[in-house]
């Protein structure tokens, strides 16, 4: 025990202090800047807050220089087999000798609960609630509206050739692309399979812009329609029996998991979210899926996306591109779902107001509520929000399987 | 422009999938459907069937259940039924809460008693 | 970045999709045949859906080929011990080179989730759960009750028997045999250490008989007795004080861990969550116990333990096998408590109803239902309810002993 | 029949040790009630603990908080205070529900504040 | 398969059981006893029952002999590479032949869930439920009280001290120290990672003297007060206002990691609770953080830090001395706050009562209700609770920047 | 005494950290105030939103949503229906529940579909 110097150790703290670090990289300034003008749009705004606000602090934690929360363990390396009490995990030499591994620092807090974002755990963990809370009777009581759903996925793919032109690879440009898919799990789950480094600026920009949805949307959609199309007043949606509503998550996952394996995490726990909802029998599990379980969840994976970003993985180009081919992605799928949506009208004698397509890019609910203001505006007497909720909830199942398509081309 | 043709060709490729997934899914709802209706068209109890589906509470059926069903409540489910019905008069209300009386009764045995087995 | 050619990968993709796998190996469909089937028991005949509707959508999702949720990560090996910005663990080749590995494919969700089985986690931890509902004031009020959940273990000993006839190991037959312990969590708990192979038709058998105990059982019990012994009324249970039932968990963690420590997972836990109901003092933990920890870890084990079934280890004479000794199992169960009960009954001078033996199985609460009703068809004023809980709690204790003998006997 | 005699021998030996188990609890639960009356019977409020511990909800404790209190329980209850207050005559109920604040306090205390303490 | 003995495996058995064991080990005698004495203390004089029950059943379950909940995994080494049906890892022998590591025996239930000790992820996830449980209000209302909160610290130094010149390492010394935090969770956190081999004696002394500060803190008090000076009336709080609330988490974040890196889990995620609380957009998250998800983490906390207490490492002189150091820590550290509310209170010329001082220590809100039971026995019209309550959470900010400077000095 | 200096040294530098960190807080604290007050006075709408913020649930703010109805809102917003209801003349308020829909139907939308979303 050897007596210290307390200012020499004073000093020493004030070096090791993050404002230290902060001088000598104020880079990290910025990202605390953009992470507290996150938190901002999340409060203050209400930008997405269940997402942006955990997603924020994250980054703000990860932001503040030496706190470390998302580092791995270090390991140190002895030469003797047992240390303090624990055998060492025994490791080769180039020059034929052995030494032992152990453990000199566990790692971070976000670290640990960030594996499960890494080991793709969390965004099917999330859909499972997202099938408890999601009402698939629209879509069962109207099925063509999965064609919509299909065609607003088309702003997936538009930018994946656009990101491909500005240089991302190609596995970087299905997890941009997929911004489009407006669906914050689905995001994740890719990114964090496809592109790991990504994964911060994607979910920002993922959750910005389904928060910007209704600012997005209306333009695209009053440039593609004329006013007459947008006046057309839907039949009623038929009444769906439990029966089909029982049936349905189980026959959407034995198709679209034989269509396409890798579909299967994110749709398999949809509809098994589904099942525990309409089946009526397992009360408990359904409220805990919606709930609780998904709280935790949310909590976890927000915070330790957010914690993925650091000043040099976000401030570069890469993310800029991420910003504008987002914006891209959503412009595109409002407009693939609403061209669509005209044809599909043409088609029937004018009995589909093409202001539902829009409704596809999922982004549920706030696309079918773009779709009823829109209609509204045309005609104060039009509701076409139940209509606007099949294309919604087809949007979701379409974007995860666009996710499973891009895993399956471009995944390890 | 290799970048171009490859974006292409995974774009097309992508929505192809999308769209034959989803169409199948169309066909599959349409034989769900078609089942089902066929089947409680045998039993003669389709339409109390939908409209007891349809009358669920889609989000919180908790809060639904504590309440009692009174005969006031019963009517004016019924002019609101019927209001939305569009003219279709020989519409009566045939079971009012017997679904939900029957869940309740089910989860009192699941959550109470019948879970401790787990 | 090669230019692709788009029929050529429509055809890899509908390749590599689950049809063709399904197509050449069609014993996948009996499968996801059987899944349904049990989801249909779940659903529409309420099998115990809180727990075999998980199983069966598990059952469903691991059947659906190549979707790969119970997949391993998978390494891959490089000469470079750095790649991707990431160190690789070093490995010796046989030729005295090194290689390093790397994580090439991180492994499917269910394979995550399973760690909890795998490890002996869920099923100690919904026992803290059941702790928390249970009420053992009608074992404490009748203490001899105890002896009838003792003989009602009989089916587990019986079963062990005709399993080893049949060729089992000792292993898979202590597992098999514990069925008749009709205890989910139990069942699962051994079967998961000792014969992690057959998890899937235990689990399957377990929660399939339990909801069939209203068949199984009143035959056995009416073949048994007299239609006086059933027409037995039994005196009133004392009343129990707090105190009484504050100390019973305690002791009872005490006594059976130190008689046979390897009971001690799940009896310990058992009784922590009756402390935690009884003590009166943490009713915030007593909540979650039994509430949304619970639930979250059934939806885990169930779906978890349905997706070990795979063609393979499912569709063979072991399943049909444990199906078979399973009926036998709660069969001799029933049969050894109302035996017992005979036998009270003969000493206590006809107090004692036999009918309440058989709920010593356990399958809380409804091996007690079935007593009840029993009793009332012989006399319509007899309430036995009350008298076959206690029994009926003892049961659950008395398999988690008999899981930890056959631990202590036949564990690695 | 190797298998079979070591069946047997494997169903004998469970079957004693689960019974002896058993058995072992029977006697501990008689001195558990042994001491816990001797105890009870000492500070001579044995029966009114004994009901109340028996008048307890089994399932959902809450819910009994929620109930109020009308006349008749209150009669009830002074009735069954004075009849275990052993001619203790000068007796009266002043605060009805000064339990049930009780608990209800030590409740907020725990979840409220107390437990930010943690 | 060989027939058996059954006289001989019931002696083996009886040889097994924990009963021989603690005949031959009698000190897990004197260990079972303490536990139930924490157990009647927590459930009947009600000491901090939420954490002390299931701190003391995790004791008593740690020390029934060989139930081996605490164990961890057992490997055994093959020369096979695989084994089976799984590959083994690779291991090189000191001869230069390779073997391969299998897990022969999985890890007892409580290792696994002590893993989220060890790692460091409880603590943190309990202040994230703390944080959303805490009104900073008073705080924000009276700035000051933060130098009340700072100056209650001085048991903690004071105690390393005393626990130096006892001869504790400066590591234990540190961890000892920080009893006098009177925060549970940041008492745990720090010896997890400080000295992690007294865990058990520190948690137990940390929420056994928690619960006794209406015994410890009132005599010094009055000691360090004159009854004029206990009979301050002071001055009403100003409101504060919403947005106050919701910047002050992200400032306290910002200011704390900056100036401490090593305080940034802790504060970090109290802050984020608060944020979730005050922002009002993510009640669901809200929620969730205060109850559920912190009961969770509550229960395997308490019971798993129970159970790093054995014979060997409980029942010692080191345990002695920290039972000892700790209420010293509980008394410097209120006398600290008391002295500088005296200090305050001079030079503010009479406006505050030196007994909300004694708040400063944390032990929120029992501390707090102390300087009100104390200022209203000094004058009956004196509340002095909200004002103790700007110390009282100070005192929960100050403690977790001592534990960062402390891991900052010692920690590996 | 090594120790003992040892001791005292880390003692001061700790208390030292704590105090200083503690100080900027209160300087941090003092200027978020300042900020705040300035931005609201700027708005002149301080008072209220001060009030409200005081004013608001600590603990339970959804109990808020269970407010009653008084009868000002139900004629305000039979008035905002007959508005939206374009010239439907024959419109009557049935029932006053009606009010209560409508924070569910918010309710529902953040947690049942607002959520889904994610
Ligand atoms: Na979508
Ligand atoms: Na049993
Ligand atoms: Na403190």
């Amino acid at each position: 025990m050897n007596s210290i110097n307390v200012g020499e150790s004073l000093v020493k703290l004030a070096q090791q202090s993050g404002v230290s670090a902060l001088i000598a990289q104020p880079q990290y300034l910025i990202m605390i800047a953009v992470a507290c003008l996150l938190i901002y749009l999340a409060i203050v705004k209400k930008y997405e807050p269940l997402l942006l606000l955990p997603i924020a602090f994250g980054m703000l934690l990860a932001n503040l220089p030496l706190a470390g929360l998302m580092d791995g363990p270090k390991y140190e390396y002895l030469t003797e087999a047992v240390h303090a009490g624990k055998n060492g995990i025994p490791v080769l030499m180039a020059d034929g000798s052995t030494v032992y591994q152990y453990i000199s620092q566990t790692g971070g807090l976000l670290y640990y609960l960030y594996q499960g974002v890494k080991l793709g755990i969390y965004p099917p963990l999330i859909f499972l609630g997202v099938g408890a809370m999601t009402d698939f009777g629209p879509l069962i009581a109207n099925p063509k509206s999965l064609l919509l759903g299909a065609a607003a996925q088309l702003g997936i793919f538009i930018t994946f050739i656009g990101a491909q032109l500005l240089g991302y690879t190609a596995a970087e440009s299905g997890s941009i692309g997929i911004i489009g898919g407006a669906d914050g799990p689905t995001a994740i789950y890719l990114t964090g399979k496809l592109a790991p480094h990504l994964l911060g600026p994607i979910a920002v920009a993922a959750y910005s812009y389904m928060a910007l949805v209704p600012v997005i949307q209306p333009p695209i959609m009053r440039a593609l329609t004329t006013k007459k199309e947008r006046m057309i007043v839907m039949e009623q949606l038929r009444p769906v029996s439990k029966r089909e509503k029982i049936i349905f998550p189980i026959a959407v996952t034995i198709i679209v998991s034989l269509l396409l394996p890798s579909a299967a995490p994110l749709v398999g726990m949809l509809m098994l979210g589904n099942l525990f909802r309409e089946s009526g029998v397992v009360e408990r599990l359904n409220k805990t899926s919606q709930n609780d379980l998904n709280n935790i969840v949310v909590i976890f994976l927000g915070v330790t996306v957010g914690a993925t970003t650091n000043a040099d993985t976000f401030l570069n180009w890469k993310t800029l591109g991420i910003i504008v081919l987002g914006v891209v992605a959503f412009g595109f799928g409002t407009a693939g779902g609403v061209l669509l949506g005209k044809l599909m009208n043409k088609l029937s004698g004018g009995k589909i107001n093409p202001l539902i397509g829009s409704a596809g890019v999922s982004a549920v609910p706030m696309a079918a509520r773009v779709s009823q203001v829109e209609g509204q505006k045309a005609n104060p007497g039009n509701f076409l929000l139940m209509h606007a909720m099949g294309p919604n909830v087809a949007g979701v199942i379409g974007s995860a399987i666009a996710a499973g398509i891009l895993l399956s081309m471009f995944g390890a | 422009m290799n970048e171009l043709l490859f974006g292409l060709s995974v774009a097309l490729i992508g929505m192809l999938v999308v769209f034959s997934g989803l169409v199948l899914l169309i066909g599959s709802i349409k034989l769900i459907t078609l089942l089902s209706n066929w089947q409680t068209a045998r039993q003669e109890t389709a339409p109390s069937e939908a409209v007891q589906a349809e009358a669920e509470p889609q989000a919180e059926p908790d809060l639904m259940e504590e309440e009692g069903v009174t005969p006031e409540i019963v009517a004016a489910l019924t002019a609101a039924i019927a209001a939305v019905w569009q003219g279709d008069t020989g519409f009566t209300v045939r079971r009012v809460r017997r679904v939900h009386n029957a869940p309740a009764w089910n989860r009192a045995g699941r959550e109470d008693q019948v879970y401790s087995r787990m």
